[in-house]
């Protein structure tokens, strides 16, 4: 029996919450802030393309 | 029933349809999974043989499903990319892919912490777990090989190809590692639930439709960008008000 | 080389039947054409290259692709190939899209790109009869190294190429044009690293092949004629 | 000068490649010594008690295997590819699946075979009894050529792409487990007692599948790439 | 436009492979997956005994870990080779072994060192207790370096396509074996209660040893290679 | 650009000194001389290329090596580059042997060969600092930005150069001609996939060079010319 699994076994709902609730809600709320930061790079993006050609359009 | 599925299947429509749906998805998943982590925490009882250590069956369970099921949409996806190419039908199959490999980890990951007070062990080199533990490569070789070819519209080729072999491969896969493990190992302990209890039952179907609902919301919002990301040159992406705001 | 030139005959009059009797073909209004390409349009990246591409070529005519470098002269004879899916337009030879066509149009025709397409480790010998067989032809040892002799590989023949000089690596990929029954030759820059005597004999193997009523589309950035055939171009910008 | 049938390409490009693989000898040795190495490293990694190493022989052999032939996959198209005879080899006025067939074959008879030759040697170094080294040579044979035709799928995918070995064997040794574990398993169903007969048969209905799919999707693939 | 020192010169080849396997960020993930699934890939052949698997693991990680070093390798100097990039670094005005050094250690920084980072995850896998993860690591990263560093060795001879390159191929390989016995030997000896310390501080001779001759060895090969 | 002209200057009064007051020079017997090849003698297999061959070249010289496919024209540069060993005869720079020189022979050569030396996945911008920084110089991006314009590559600046055109992936590795302060260019077919304004550019860069007392050896098979130089010709046959 290591520390750990002493631990575990008197704070159980903390290991189940730390390890696998907090891990799974963290990944979530990794995933989502990746989307939107995906989101937002991609819409800057768009816009810088948008001006380019524009500003080309002006030229001709 | 006159409904133009066709209308939806374009990217034009499809991006303002999943914008207006996204907030929705979104909401309903946090609601129900602050419902079913309460009914999990509080309302469903101890379990007998396991203690408390049960209570991480409504993320695992949920997650491990979810990401076997999201592989063979993602593969359907794909296909009918490669066969009829639609634009929209790899958009997300490439959109699918990092939720899925997502989920495979999460119940990799919580089936391990429950490994550990169960079994004595993180890991054991169960049928099932070895499945999942594949699946998760077969994902990550999707978007790796995906991420690794510049153009959009090879890399969409080539990773639906993948797709497709993988999903031939996944019941042969499944079967054979089952058979692996049963032939010479009768000693794993196996989690067995019996007669579930009411509460336990809801708190899981209610955490699987919040985690459902979560990775339609996900998926949705990621598809959105990889619209935008493609079909910037066109002339709908610079009219959106997003875009010129 | 005569049974080369039978093996032609006897194909140039299937082909003939087949224009004249493919229903398809007379959509064009011509009789005679072999390829045609309508209002192409092919982009790399997020640059549109050429777009509104037409042109047709007839059995006997040279065309020569023009432009400067980027241009995209060889995105275009790659396009011809099938390699790359143009954005829009349509290639049609004798009748057909070659994306319907596929095999038999390959069996017709014969591309040389930048690369050799030869293997370093094989000599001249083994390289021009595997690759005489892979366009469905096979050359016994005779008919080959009288083609590699032909192109002045004489006394190299059966050297490993990767020893050779970039102009022999580059004659031995050329001799390919001499063990040939393609209708079609689509050359990107064929005189790379050649020297006047070899750009010479390009030159007459044109000729020879314009006279079978063959077929050429090229690109180079060097002066090149060829005897008794006008050359048409095409200007790229 | 005569036009070549089919089958006549198949033994063309089998005899090519082959005759390629002769000029360079080293890439042939260094797949078996990678394959015995392998194989031998255990004995040190992991001790010399004999009960151990018998048991663990046939998992040992095959992963081996698997990796060696997975080692040698990443030239299979790729050199092809670089000085561009892949490109001749699209434009040929014949089947590309039938090329591809010819390409996986000539792989198997260079990288597999001599694998094949090798293990009973190596499976004695583990006191592997002779009834479960015959099991094995059958197994090997079977599931060879199998790694080498799904390898291809990864190979023609991977192709021009950097550091394509390593993303290879990412795309491919999931696909190649079933092989494995039937593999193993019917070497170890010897020992148990067990059915030998129903693993091999699974490895031989793999085989199957693979020969009648893998050509065309490996084909397939190649266009892709080839873009 | 000004002169650059030899330091300067040593970050730039470090600086221009490492941007180069950056282009393909997969390339890093997927040496690391390799690794992953070459360690996962023994149980499958194996069986699931969780105390058999428990003795063999120090040796599976490491034969893993030399695996995905050599496999990355391959491509130490080939692509520079063919692209013609290598013969300017040989007309660079510095010393080549310094530019050899620099390639050796960005070859280890984006191929040794996600192993070392890795390992006891799966470590964990296969039961090992956590003392033995901790020699193992250090092992990892004492051992990796000579690995990369000895297989450029092997890389630069097997660039020539001269006939001698089994030979010298062959000579190589034994040079790995060493860090395997001292590594697997370190982990083994925590389990037996023997001296950790001695493995390890052969380890790390080996590591100075290779710093101070590869470098110049691994240059004069290439001389030799593209003459 | 005129950070690199200084430089230039400044190595060149270095090198002065270095044949002034260097005795080895003396042997020759002129004071000026810099590049000397003495009987040298070449075989590849069991083929002598050329044999008894000896130039020498002075500053502000430009000397074109002649010789149909396959005559030894590059073995002769790859020897002077000293990758290839002479079966005969010396190459000697500023009076030594490049043999002892190696690493300072290096510093005052610019070798450009048949195989452009760029990566595929680097864009042209990377390429050009990073082959510049090889040989010893650290080129800023405004610097680099501005030799790849001369080149006529605006634009393409920062793409990949696995999807530039064949002519413009050389242009790229020609690049390095306007960030070198090499003294000695040894090119071998430079204008290989060069268009007309290209190799007229190409021209430009030479004239510019020899009038910077620099020294050019090179190989081609098209024609080439440049303004204020006599051009000297060896020949191999
Ligand atoms: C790393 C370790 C684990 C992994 C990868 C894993 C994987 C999976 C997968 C893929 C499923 C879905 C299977 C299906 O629907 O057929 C699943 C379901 C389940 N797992 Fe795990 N598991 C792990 C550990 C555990 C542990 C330690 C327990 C309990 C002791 C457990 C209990 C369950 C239960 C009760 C189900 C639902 C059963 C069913 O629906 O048939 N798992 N797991
Ligand atoms: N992904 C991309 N983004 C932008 N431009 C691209 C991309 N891929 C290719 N290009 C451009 O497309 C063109 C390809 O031209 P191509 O190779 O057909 O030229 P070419 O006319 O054959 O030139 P050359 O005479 O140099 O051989 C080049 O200008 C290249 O820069
Ligand atoms: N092992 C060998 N045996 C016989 N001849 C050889 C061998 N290796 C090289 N050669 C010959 O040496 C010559 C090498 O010539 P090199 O590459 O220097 O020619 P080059 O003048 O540069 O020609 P090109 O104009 O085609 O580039 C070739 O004629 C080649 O055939
Ligand atoms: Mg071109
Ligand atoms: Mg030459």
């Amino acid at each position: 029996m290591s520390g750990l699994d002493i631990w575990m076994r008197e704070h159980t709902l903390a290991y189940i919450w730390l390890g696998s609730y907090a891990v799974a809600l963290l990944i979530f709320a990794i995933e989502i802030a990746m989307v939107i930061h995906k989101r937002k790079i991609t819409l800057q993006q768009v816009r810088l393309m948008r001006d380019a050609e524009d500003e080309a359009g002006d030229e001709k | 029933m006159a409904i133009n599925w066709f209308k939806y299947s374009a990217p034009t429509t499809f991006y303002g349809l999943a914008g207006k749906l996204i907030p929705w998805f979104a909401l309903s998943a946090a609601i129900l999974f602050a419902i079913g982590l309460y009914i999990g925490f509080v309302v469903a009882p101890v379990d007998a043989q396991q203690g408390e250590f049960y209570r991480i069956i409504f993320i695992h369970v949920p997650s491990s499903i979810i990401s076997m099921f999201l592989y063979l949409i993602m593969a359907g996806y794909a296909a009918l990319g490669l066969i009829f190419n639609t634009r929209l039908s790899a958009m997300m199959a490439t959109a699918i892919a990092p939720t899925g490999a997502l989920f495979a980890f999460i119940s990799l990951w919580t089936g391990a912490l429950w490994g550990k007070p169960m079994w004595g062990a993180w890991w054991v080199w169960d049928a099932r777990l070895t499945s999942e533990l594949i699946l998760l490569f077969l994902y990550l070789g999707y978007i790796a090989l995906h991420a690794s070819i510049d153009d959009p519209r090879r890399a969409d080729r080539a990773s639906a190809l993948l797709a497709i072999v993988g999903s031939v491969n996944v019941p042969i896969i499944y079967f054979s590692v089952q058979w692996w493990n049963t032939l010479h190992q009768g000693s794993t302990i196996k989690f067995t639930g019996t007669s579930m209890h009411i509460a336990m039952q809801q708190a899981m179907f209610t955490m699987l439709a919040a985690c459902w609902l979560y990775a339609i919301a996900v998926v949705l919002a990621r598809v959105r960008s990889i619209i935008l990301e493609r079909e910037k040159h066109t002339l709908w992406i610079s009219e959106l008000p997003e875009v010129k705001g | 080389m005569s049974g080369k030139q039978l093996n032609f005959w006897l194909l140039g009059a299937l082909s003939w039947h087949a224009i004249v009797y493919n229903p398809a073909s007379s959509i064009s209004g011509f009789l005679f054409f072999m390829l045609e390409v309508s209002n192409l349009a092919c982009s790399r990246g997020d640059h549109r290259l050429f777009s509104g591409l037409s042109f047709m070529l007839h059995p006997g005519q040279i065309m020569q692709v023009q432009g400067a470098n980027g241009s995209g002269k060889t995105s275009l004879l790659r396009t011809l190939c099938g390699f790359m899916m143009p954005d829009e337009g349509d290639i049609v030879w004798r009748g057909e899209s070659i994306r319907e066509l596929d095999e038999e149009y390959y069996a017709e025709m014969l591309y040389l790109g930048h690369l050799n397409a030869i293997k370093d480790e094989l000599s001249a010998l083994e390289n021009l009869q595997i690759s005489a067989g892979l366009s469905g032809i096979e050359l016994d040892e005779k008919e080959a190294l009288a083609a590699l002799r032909r192109m002045g590989l004489r006394g190299r023949e059966r050297l490993p190429t990767k020893v050779l000089s970039q102009g022999q690596r580059r004659r031995v990929a050329l001799a390919r044009l001499l063990a040939s029954d393609a209708a079609l030759w689509i050359l990107d820059e064929p005189l790379t690293a050649l020297d006047v005597g070899a750009v010479e004999l390009i030159q007459e193997l044109l000729a020879e092949h314009l006279a079978r009523q063959g077929m050429v589309i090229f690109t180079t950035h060097q002066p090149l004629q060829v005897a008794g055939a006008e050359m048409r171009s095409l200007s790229l910008s | 000068m005569k036009k070549s049938t089919l089958l006549g390409l198949l033994v063309l490009v089998i005899r090519r490649d082959l005759v390629l693989a002769m000029r360079r000898r080293a890439d042939v040795l260094t797949t078996l010594i990678f394959f015995v190495m392998v194989v031998s490293l255990f004995p040190l990694g992991v001790g010399p008690e004999m009960s151990m190493l018998r048991k663990m022989a046939p998992g040992v052999l095959w992963v081996a295997a698997l990796l060696s032939s997975m080692l040698s996959l990443g030239r299979l198209f790729s050199a092809d590819y670089l000085d561009g005879t892949l490109e001749q080899m699209m434009l040929a006025p014949q089947s590309l699946s039938m090329l591809v067939l010819g390409k996986m074959t000539a792989h198997w008879m260079v990288s597999g075979l001599p694998l094949v030759l090798m293990a009973p040697v190596l499976g004695l170094q583990f006191d592997m009894p002779v009834q479960a080294l015959g099991v094995l040579i059958i197994g090997l044979l079977l599931g060879t050529p199998v790694l080498s035709m799904v390898g291809a799928i990864g190979a023609a995918l991977t192709l021009g792409l950097r550091g394509g070995g390593v993303l290879l064997s990412l795309l491919v040794l999931p696909l190649c487990i079933p092989v494995l574990i039937f593999g193993t398993g019917a070497v170890e169903a010897v020992s148990t007692g067990l059915s030998v007969a129903s693993h091999l048969s699974l490895l031989g209905a793999l085989l199957v599948l693979a020969l009648v799919f893998t050509p065309w999707v490996t084909a397939q693939a190649l266009r892709i790439s080839m873009e």
